[in-house]
């Protein structure tokens, strides 16, 4: 039991800070929400820096271009990138924590050599076509159908939840190739390119304002069937696979980012006037945001038990149900006692005389959707008390 | 002891209920999400008397009592109606044009509170500002405030200004009236909270007995059933405090007033504040989006909680008085 | 909407108090907790002083020697009751609030005659033969046999978390009558005597230490046909008649004691010293109290609400499930924060210094019950969800 | 970095498992509640190592460091090992004796205390008495304390008397390694409440296995399902902030020690607050018995919150390093 890093994964850690401390800044700002084009920009330019530096896909197999680098290695730079505030993955997202390794699993070699490459330089971008308005928690019910004709699928359906949609060159798309098969048995997985004739892109702004989500329309819309990746009907399976490549590393930089947002925390209720003195000298506030600041750093200590583990077996820890439903909820009480500390100043989304009323009321008004995406609280629940505690199923 | 609605009470509400449902439903609400006022809403509202609801007949009120103010404002508070009503209620009798809505009365309480930024709220829409100081009541020209509108508030209906600098204004009530009026206006804050547990619990009920997945309404679920149980149980809960502050101001010889409302204050707040994040959290995806008016109720709630004192300073006030006989 | 109580009401409170006033400390201090023959004495020997004084039976009707109160005066009563820090109804609860009204309600005039009076006099102790170990939340699946053999039914069973059972003189026990009827239809009340050949009382104690619950064995036990209260096979029913009593009362005299908590958690905590000065001068305990304490008033306002609409209609209030589940849970907590107030000092369950150690501790472990007895709070949120909200049921 | 138990730290691990079961089981436990106490068992929980694990070999010891022992007490918390194992494994090399486990060492941490009554453990059952006072450690005889034994302690293995008159006894340590003793014990009680969570999670699940209502294992419904659920979560996060603590007491380099042990502190108490809670809940009836030893669990806990530092106590602890970096 040690959680000291070794001499190698030190050094990595010096050459990447090095690195970041004269890359981060000279990326400059990011552009503004609403700026699409700048966006995908700023974004994939990035992207290519990591890219020519050697730290893209830094969990992707060295033989395509990735880093292949070691599970402590990947929190390093998780830990890193977010201490330098390094630009999000933004845009990239999906090409690279999810359609990529997908490809790299399943994908025949005409298709990685399609993908892989540009993905991982930042020249193609990709969004996800899941979800569907049916089809949210239970996800196999999904209706998209694909029929074949020919060569090609042709696709009908809506789909919904679909990040940067606007800017994507390819999504990948689950579908019905079965309707009758039982429903995982009837689906497949599709990587095929934006900008059909057909298909239609809806944005669908969140309760933040920000619209990075959109629905998509897909009235007979043909793709060649290349497009499909993994068997017909084994879509269920092929989704699942890439799923083993973040191995509980999901939320560090998000964890990281909260020890952060503990101290920024501390920082504002010592600016702050409550009872004609510092916020911060009410006893009862800091015992609340050093309780609150223990359950981040224990949070933490789960994601490198949970990552020591992995990199022991191979395979993710049952924990990482726990850690996501954890520290998603976490997120929310942080946001809460924000508000509180900010108090009156909340009312705007806007900084004012300096309180950071933008970033405090988008992280509450965010952390929202963390505990419905990705599998809400209450499925988490269920998979901890079904898979990992071996409960009995409810009768259906 | 006879804890419930009156007939006229009763008539009342619905009345208030027909009224809102006609006027300010969600795709009417959604319309003044630019605006977020409405000058001639204000009027109709003025007209059924939300605003001289409690100035006697004599003066042009209706001469009706707390306890039928918080009835009113509970319905109010269930369809987000938007505009400074609860100031304008407040000072409706002490500043001309109030109770008919020909002034629109917005407020500032500055009691109680640290050194936060000044934020001013409907300053654009509002023709008197009333500002609660220690030493009194007092009335401010918005015109002579100088203040930069915030260009995204956190409850798109409730618009702020940023004000740098607030002239003192003229005085028009003494410090035990400012004091008065802050009460009420946690009175009047918590119906508001109280409708919007109600609403909130009443959408999430629907939409899970609507919305299914796994082959099942989510609302056979048990974690979604036992969800919507506690919001229901939270906005009874909130029901009876509120109404036992209205019907405390009315007669305070039956308790105090003062922890009568804090309670309400406490428990509608709570009560408003974890159903509309249930109700996200019930709606899935779909509570998340701009679209459908789920955010609304969690920011005008934390609107809500900001206004006539926090949860610590009512807390803090209940506490004195246990303390005191303790 | 009108919190005042009228001058009847009113009336009746000052008639109430003086007599209380002399009556308590005439009664003397309760004995041993462990002397059930002095305990059986003591209650039953207020409750024959409450007869005498025209207040016992507070909600029973007339014709039957009770008071027939209102609801209102029901509150009254159990207000000054508690502030009086009058006996608590002991030995005497199953008869007076269940037993008793069930007999008024379904029994014959040979049962009424044989049990009313006397209970009413606190010459006849009843307790409840309902809960056995295979059925608790599901209690309509009890196995409790009676099987008819002329004019005797002859019981075989075994209940569990019968009160007072050392004490009884009665028992009502739900029986099963008929073994081949679907669950809730062969079920019988039975009011039977205990003591009888083939019955074994052997004490479950508490987590508390309390002895006041009992497991009954029935092997072969004889007790005549005239021992059924209602028809044969009706029991589910007539278990559910009583209910209606108490239209929202049931926790009155709690609460009000839990006024009386709120103020003494106050003054201890400004008896202790924390962190240098008084625990109390600490502004996020106070803040805690207070907002128990707020609760509680708050609660104590929902069940004048229940009470009111009960007086109107005439039957229970649907919320009398809310004020249960969310008292229970309340109590759960104020006794977390009387635990954390008293710090170090609860490790003794005696007082020490002067603080209150033993009532605190006794509080929080007994509160631990409320959330289980009496329909747990997951079975009362399936009642709101389901009869209230009108939410489907779950597949079976 | 490989923060999961090495094979020794397993085999260990596994042997104390072994141990506990056959020698602490539930009947056995319940057989000791009139004395709390058992020599014999002492003697062999000496043996084991127990109180010499972090002793080095050269004195007797184990040699063993702290992330050795969170894993030990885990273990002996999960069983409710009775007697003062933290204080005894605290001072073992500082009281001859104590790594033997002929000297049973108690102990009385008056350190950021205020003026609670003195409440000593143990106290007919230790042969020397420890006191951590803010000049340092200081050991005083049993004998010598005036007190009386409370006869109903809250925990049935925890007898406490309440001494009126604490000697000063005789200084053994400075004021540092007073502080010292405190962090550490507050990591090792941290463990045995990991202990507690993981016990009574596991109880918890057994249960809702076995007992079926409605024609159901009370497991497959969902309410029960998702207390179990955050009971695991709860478990696993306090196994993190335990085994943090004991790494970073091994290696301060890697993080501060007290932030890590005050973490662990929070955390596994409220797993083994809420998992003891959530525990007699889901047992029900049985839950509530005296029988059934789910009480056990619940009432060590609160024992064991109130030794080295309290909730708000560590709470503020971390507050401070995050304000000071803040």
């Amino acid at each position: 039991m040690d959680l000291r890093y070794s001499d190698s994964d030190e050094a990595f850690r010096k050459e990447l800070r090095e690195w970041l401390a004269e890359a981060v800044p000279a990326h400059g700002s990011p552009p503004d929400a609403a700026d699409w084009a700048g966006r995908r920009a700023y974004d994939t330019g990035w992207q290519r820096k990591l890219y020519d530096a050697g730290y893209a896909g830094i969990n992707w197999p060295k033989e395509y271009g990735g880093r292949d680098a070691s599970l402590t290695e990947q929190l390093v730079y998780y830990e890193e990138s977010a201490r330098a505030r390094a630009p999000y993955i933004g845009v990239n997202f999906v090409g690279i924590l999810h359609g990529g390794p997908t490809l790299i699993s399943e994908g025949t070699d005409v298709q990685k050599e399609r993908h892989i490459g540009p993905i991982l330089r930042g020249e193609q971008v990709w969004c996800q076509g899941f979800s569907e308005p049916g089809a949210g928690s239970d996800l196999a019910a999904l209706k998209t159908r694909a029929e074949r004709d020919g060569d090609h699928y042709v696709l009908n359906g809506h789909k919904i939840w679909t990040s940067f949609a606007q800017v994507a060159d390819y999504c990948e798309l689950l579908v019905r190739t079965d309707p009758d098969a039982r429903k995982h048995r009837g689906i497949s997985w599709l990587g095929i390119p934006m900008g059909l004739e057909g298909m239609e892109i809806r944005p669908l702004p969140t309760l933040t304002g920000e619209g990075e989500f959109s629905e998509v329309f897909l009235e007979n819309v043909r793709v060649p069937v290349d497009c499909l990746v993994g068997a017909e009907n084994d879509g269920w399976r092929v989704t699942n696979v890439t799923l083993a490549f973040e191995r509980g590393t999901a939320f560090a930089t998000d964890m990281v980012v909260f020890q952060e947002v503990m101290r920024e925390l501390a920082a504002v209720a010592k600016r702050v006037t409550r009872n004609g003195a510092a916020a911060w000298e009410d006893r009862s506030l800091r015992a609340e945001v050093g309780h609150l600041a223990a359950e981040v750093e224990a949070v933490w200590a789960m994601v490198k038990y949970t990552v020591s583990e992995a990199d022991r077996t191979g395979v993710p820890s049952v924990s990482a149900s726990g850690v996501k439903l954890y520290f998603t909820e976490l997120k929310q009480r942080i946001g809460e006692t924000c508000m509180r500390v900010l108090g009156r100043a909340t009312l705007s989304r806007e900084d004012v005389d300096g309180l950071p009323c933008q970033s405090f009321v988008y992280e509450a008004l965010q952390s929202l959707s963390m505990t419905i995406a990705a599998g809400s609280s209450q499925i988490q629940r269920n998979i901890i008390s079904e898979r990992i505690l071996g409960l009995p199923r409810e009768p259906r | 002891m006879d804890f419930q609605l009156s007939e006229d009470q009763q008539a009342l509400k619905e009345g208030v209920r027909t009224f809102c449902d006609g006027r300010i439903s969600a795709d009417q609400l959604r319309e003044l999400e630019k605006e977020a006022f409405d000058r001639d809403l204000w009027g109709e509202l003025a007209e059924m008397g939300v605003f001289g609801l409690r100035l006697p007949e004599s003066e042009g009120g209706v001469g009706l009592g707390s306890a039928d103010a918080v009835v009113v404002f509970e319905e109010l508070g269930r369809c987000l109606a938007p505009g400074p009503l609860v100031w304008s209620h407040l000072l409706a009798g002490r500043v001309e044009g109030a109770a008919s809505g020909e002034c629109v009365v917005g407020g500032l309480d500055l009691l109680g509170r640290g050194e936060d930024p000044v934020l001013v709220e409907h300053l654009a829409h509002i023709d008197a500002l009333v500002v609660l100081r220690e030493e009194g009541v007092y009335k401010v020209a918005p015109g002579s405030l100088e203040g930069a509108p915030i260009e995204t508030p956190l409850d798109p209906f409730t618009p702020v200004h940023h004000v740098a600098s607030l002239p003192e204004g003229e005085c028009i009530a003494d410090a035990a009236e400012a004091a008065q009026l802050r009460v009420e206006g946690a009175a009047l804050a918590s119906a508001l909270m109280l409708g919007i547990a109600e609403q909130t619990q009443e959408m999430a009920t629907e939409y899970a007995k609507g919305r299914e997945q796994f082959n099942r309404p989510i609302g056979s679920f048990q974690a979604i059933k036992h969800i919507l149980a506690d919001m229901f149980v939270r906005q009874e809960l909130a029901r009876a405090a509120v109404y036992a502050a209205g019907a405390t101001l009315d007669d305070p010889e039956v308790g105090s007033v003062r922890r009568a409302v804090s309670t309400a204050k406490l428990v509608a707040g709570e009560a408003a504040m974890k159903n509309s994040r249930s109700c996200v959290q019930v709606h899935g995806g779909m509570g998340y989006t701009w679209e459908m008016p789920v955010h609304y109720y969690l920011k005008r709630t934390w609107v809500l909680e900001n206004v006539f004192g926090g949860v610590e300073e009512h807390a803090l006030q209940v506490a004195e008085e246990i303390g005191e006989r303790g």
